[in-house]
């Protein structure tokens, strides 16, 4: 009996029909990373701002979100996957042309409407760069519309680095990219330490500036600590939240974070939302 | 009677060794007649509170706490068995406890007593038991009702209501008996009226784990059925979070919740002091100790193995039955 | 407002069920009372203060099955039929108020939905406080309620109607009901005054908001946890925990079910990674507090407790939501 | 005709060894019997029994060494103990629990192996599919 619960549309649990098209390897070893090239099947991708998210379905095993780590502007749908749970390692032991189901866009993303004509940086740790990669691509396919663009992003060791030769190659075409690792490795020429050190040492000018960052929760803590030493007020800088996310629509309580359900007023978040939780987020 | 037992409590307790930190005890709770665990410092000892209605097992407070003190403990005899029990598992050092152990006659169903009782509960001034009758006093008037009626029916089976090894006895020691008449008297019916029985039982059960959590032995931090918590670390490997052996996990109906029961009391054989916290903290009131106390007839008869070994149930193996 | 002589709920619960109803009415189990699909009225038992467990299980089952898989979608079971729920009373009739406003609004929920745009609530006032109720501290009354389809009120031999809807109107009009005379509705007003004299416990709520602001990182909730074993007993029980879990039931082919959980599991809020916001159980159980009487105010503009006081009756611990509230400390001992 | 499924937990080092010999030698037994080898008896965990019934198992066999030849001395003493707990509790509640069997088979008895599964099923098919513990939300 076909009911209004049939269409994905008007049925928020169910997901579409997607299959994957195509799998990179960003990161190997004990912690890999694989970037999915997902399409929909039999339907028009659905318009989506950087920084919103999707439940990725694997009937059987579970849902997962995953923030879409390609700008809008790009084909298809990509998402950056750290194999780390059941859902996870099933994805990572999928090949190219299997079925998944997706849910989305979910959650609110960046304003970039009205960062038009400001300065951007990102500011992106181990996997937190994948919303950070979608706002840095949407702002090169725009880049009339906004100021210089500064990229700073570090990982734990150069095998951690996501998205290296996308990177490597932004930084030949011009781009302000600033890479760090945590420990020295012999033949690494750019900054070794962590990314807030980095960000000290860079000194960004506060003027008519938007800075996003994005990774582990202790890395966010110290940056958003720097960023305002060097004087960004609370309403330039953005970052995203990591919570526990189930139905992804605001009902289940998971994700709640005080008054706020971080899978429907989130990920994204401006400064000065959550300086005003009284639990420090 | 009980304000007896309560001074001669209050006394132990100005009398204990100076190393104790801490006194986990009973507490009137405000509004109600109900005795709720407190754990208080050796100066509050005037907050302690005695009554019929004191049913709590304290192990589960004194095992967290024996962790970083020593600390003294109001006990009854199954409260005892059970410390017995978590000594034997390596999980109390009973060095680090000090047991004030009371002589139980038995406790009060708070169920039965505020369907029997007469007044509002937050009138209720008293509840004292004298020889075989229950008093409750309440704002002047008094009701007396015959302790029989109200006794948690658990403690008519009870096997040890005099604490075995304590260091202090209050109240002249109780001959406990071993009957599993009730067990059998259920065995006599035929096979599908037992199915119905427990599967009638078993579609209340809103699984809300109340009897696992409550549970003093039952203190694994992940359990195979239902989990409502998973020992994870930053260093567990993908592929061992991804193949977690999962026995059930949320769905519920009446076979399920069996699954999820029969799990739950089978780790209990041979360790289970049958103290009843389970079946009191059940809100939708089902009969849980029946199949405690089945299993305990089985270890009983079919493994004679006693209680008060030294070696844990599970690693005997030399009491295997022939058959 | 309407006067019905006889049972009007027992009467209603019979015409329901002749219009091919699914009826879910309170029946005695043993010791207490649970609201159950009823067949027949003699199965129906009004003799009670409040239920064992809330009715959110009417309209937010403990499993629901949400989509059956095999390679892909197989189907989605959505059983929509009229149902009804007589002798709900009001503090339960302003769970199902708190619950519609998460369920419906914003992103609408349509199995939720499926559900609740189908039911007829018949509700009943109370005619007396229990031991562990305390509505009226949270704003509500034990004998009114804007949200129901019908309230009735008994009054011994005849039974006060009050039709608030559309929907009641149609089913009240099947009996045969009169208007309420003065004297019906002046022992209507004497009962309310004994009504409200039978409550023993309150909440003290004045300028509960700063002192909840002020009290977050304060010790209190650490001693207040202190006996707490983080089962899901109240919040299983409660009318406005509506938080739930999906889980997938099969590997190759199976459900995915929506269940009932509680954020006093840890599982709750455990991330993969390990990282769990409310790790410690007097977090979670501080949780539940200010979800109710902080968080909730802020996001829906009402306190989401209704003071039905079933996890006072139901915790293995006696930890007491109407004590803890009113003890919050106005200065923080730090 | 009802087609049972039987789920054999078989351990390594006799009974998944006794039934290879059964194979070898041409010994016929029901293929509804569906083998899970593991490292021994003592390492089947009642809930594996459990989840088989919920899956929708007809009938579960353990089988192992005889006590005295287990490989790890001890491992089929603690599977006989489990059995009896378990069997005692299912048979409490009221659940067929002659779907439940334990079986003693050495690497060299293929015969007894092939034998034993194939009465079991027969047993298990007369019984009728288990409806009991099956899990009720398809």
């Amino acid at each position: 009996m076909s009911s209004v619960l049939d269409e994905p549309m008007k049925n928020p649990y169910l997901p579409y029909k997607a299959e994957i098209v195509e799998i990179r390897d960003e990161v190997k070893g004990i912690r890999p990373i694989k970037t999915f090239k997902i399409r929909l099947i039999g339907r028009e991708r659905f318009d989506y701002k950087s920084g919103q998210g999707c439940l990725v379905s694997v009937f059987g095993r579970g849902e997962s979100w995953f923030t879409i780590a390609n700008s809008p502007t790009r084909p298809d749908l990509e998402f950056s996957v750290l194999k780390t749970g059941k859902v996870t390692t099933k994805l990572h032991e999928m090949e190219v042309g299997d079925v998944v189901g997706i849910r989305g866009p979910l959650g609110r993303g960046f304003p970039l409407e009205e960062w038009k004509g400001m300065n951007i940086i990102t500011i992106g740790g181990g996997i937190g760069q994948t919303p950070l990669r979608s706002i840095y691509q949407y702002v090169i396919d725009n880049e009339k519309d906004y100021g210089d663009l500064t990229i700073i992003y570090g990982a734990r060791t150069s095998r951690d680095l996501c998205y290296r030769d996308e990177l490597f190659q932004l930084k030949e075409q011009g781009f302000n990219v600033e890479l760090s690792i945590d420990n020295p490795e012999p033949d690494w020429p750019y900054f070794v330490g962590f990314v807030p050190d980095n960000l000290k040492r860079i000194k960004p000018d506060p003027e008519n500036t938007i800075a996003i960052t994005c990774g582990p929760p202790i890395m966010i803590k110290i940056t958003l600590r720097v960023l305002k030493d060097l004087g960004f007020k609370e309403e330039q800088i953005y970052t995203t939240l990591e919570r526990r996310m189930k139905c992804g629509i605001g009902k289940c309580g998971k994700c709640k974070l005080e008054s706020i359900y971080v899978c429907r007023d989130g990920p994204v978040f401006r400064y000065d939302e959550l300086s005003r939780l009284l639990e420090e987020a | 009677m009980n304000s007896e037992i309560l001074e001669k409590i209050k006394e132990e307790c100005r009398k204990l060794p100076d190393d104790v930190s801490y006194i986990v005890g009973f507490v009137r709770k405000q509004g109600e007649p109900r005795e709720i665990l407190r754990v208080l410092r050796p100066g509050e000892i005037d907050r302690l509170s005695y009554s019929p209605l004191s049913s709590s097992n304290p192990s589960r407070i004194v095992m967290d706490l024996a962790k970083s003190g020593k600390v003294a403990v109001i006990a009854k005899g199954c409260d005892v068995r059970t410390l017995k029990q978590l000594e034997k598992e390596e999980k109390i050092k009973r060095e680090r406890v000090y047991i004030i152990g009371v002589s139980c006659p038995g406790v009060i169903d708070y169920r039965k007593f505020r369907n029997a009782v007469k007044f509002r509960l937050s009138e209720i001034e008293s509840v004292e038991l004298v020889g075989d009758d229950v008093i409750v006093k309440a704002n002047g008037n008094e009701q007396r009702i015959p302790f029989n009626e109200l006794i948690f029916e658990n403690c008519l089976y009870c096997e040890q209501p005099t604490p075995k090894d304590c260091d202090v006895l209050i109240g002249e020691p109780r001959e406990g008996r071993t009957d599993f008449s009730d067990i059998e008297e259920f065995e006599k019916l035929d096979r599908e009226e037992r199915w119905k029985y427990w599967m009638d039982v078993f579609s209340k059960c809103i699984r809300c784990h109340a009897c696992r959590e409550v549970c003093p032995i039952c203190y694994c931090e992940e359990c195979l059925v239902d989990p409502s918590n998973l020992a994870v670390s930053p260093m567990t490997p993908a592929e061992e979070k991804a193949a977690y052996p999962r026995v059930l996990g949320k769905t519920v109906s009446a076979s399920d919740n069996m699954v999820y029961h029969l799990m739950r009391v089978l780790h209990h054989a041979g360790r289970c002091a049958g103290c009843g916290e389970c079946e009191r903290a059940c809100p939708m009131e089902l009969p849980l100790l029946k199949l405690e106390r089945k299993l305990k007839k089985v270890v009983y008869e079919v493994f004679n193995y006693s209680p008060d070994e030294e070696i844990p149930f599970l690693s005997k193996l030399d009491i295997l039955p022939e058959v | 407002m309407k006067v019905y002589n006889g049972n009007f709920l027992k009467d209603v619960v019979a015409k329901l069920l002749e219009d091919g109803y699914r009826v879910y009415a309170p029946v005695r189990e043993k010791n207490y009372h649970v609201f159950k699909i009823v067949e027949s009225v003699d199965e129906v038992s009004f003799d009670y203060v409040n239920t064992k467990k809330s009715p959110k299980d009417v309209t937010f089952p403990q499993n629901e099955v949400l989509i059956k898989y095999g390679d892909w979608v197989e189907e989605i079971p959505a059983r929509v039929d009229k149902t009804a729920i007589v002798g709900i009373r009001p503090c339960d009739i302003q769970g199902l108020k708190l619950m519609d406003s998460v369920f419906l609004e914003d992103i609408t929920d349509p199995y939720y939905e499926a559900k609740r745009k189908n039911l007829l609530v018949v509700g009943y006032a109370c005619n007396e406080a229990g031991d562990y109720c305390f509505c009226t501290s949270v704003g509500l009354s034990p004998f009114r309620s804007d949200y129901a389809d019908i309230l009735v009120t008994d009054l011994g031999e005849k039974q006060v109607v009050e039709i608030l809807s559309e929907k009641g109107k149609i089913i009240a009009s099947e009996l045969n009901l009169s208007d309420a005379s003065e004297e019906d509705i002046s022992r209507k007003r004497e009962l309310e005054r004994k009504v409200l004299s039978s409550f023993v416990r309150s909440v003290n709520t004045e300028n509960l908001k700063e002192r909840m602001a002020q009290a977050f990182n304060s010790d209190y909730w650490k001693e207040v946890a202190m006996n707490c074993v983080s089962c899901g007993a109240c919040t299983y029980l409660c009318p406005t925990c509506f938080c739930f879990d999906i889980f997938d039931d099969g590997e190759l082919k199976g459900v995915r079910v929506r269940t009932w959980d509680s954020c006093q599991f840890p599982l709750h809020t455990l991330e993969s990674s390990s990282h769990n916001p409310r790790r410690e159980k007097w977090q979670r159980l501080r949780n539940r507090f200010y979800d109710k009487f902080y968080y909730m105010l802020v996001r829906k503009g009402e306190f989401y407790c209704v003071g039905c006081g079933r996890c006072i009756a139901a915790c293995p611990v006696g930890i007491d939501i109407a004590d803890v509230i009113s003890n919050i400390p106005s200065e923080v001992k730090q | 005709m009802f087609d049972p499924k039987i789920i054999t937990f078989a351990c390594n080092w006799c009974s998944y060894a006794g039934a290879d010999l059964a194979g070898t030698s041409r010994l016929k037994y029901p293929d509804n019997v569906r083998i899970i080898r593991v490292m021994c008896s003592g390492m089947v965990n009642p809930g594996w029994v459990l989840r088989a019934f919920r899956q929708g198992a007809d009938g579960v066999v353990i089988a192992g060494c005889h006590p005295g030849d287990c490989h790890y001395t001890v491992g089929n003493y603690y599977a006989k103990k489990r059995y009896i707990l378990l069997k005692e509790l299912m048979k409490f509640v009221g659940f067929d629990d002659e779907r439940f069997k334990l079986l003693w088979a050495s690497a060299s008895e293929g015969k007894l192996f092939a034998e034993e599964m194939t009465a079991f099923t027969e047993k298990i098919r007369e019984m009728g599919p288990q409806e009991k513990l099956r899990r009720k939300i398809e």
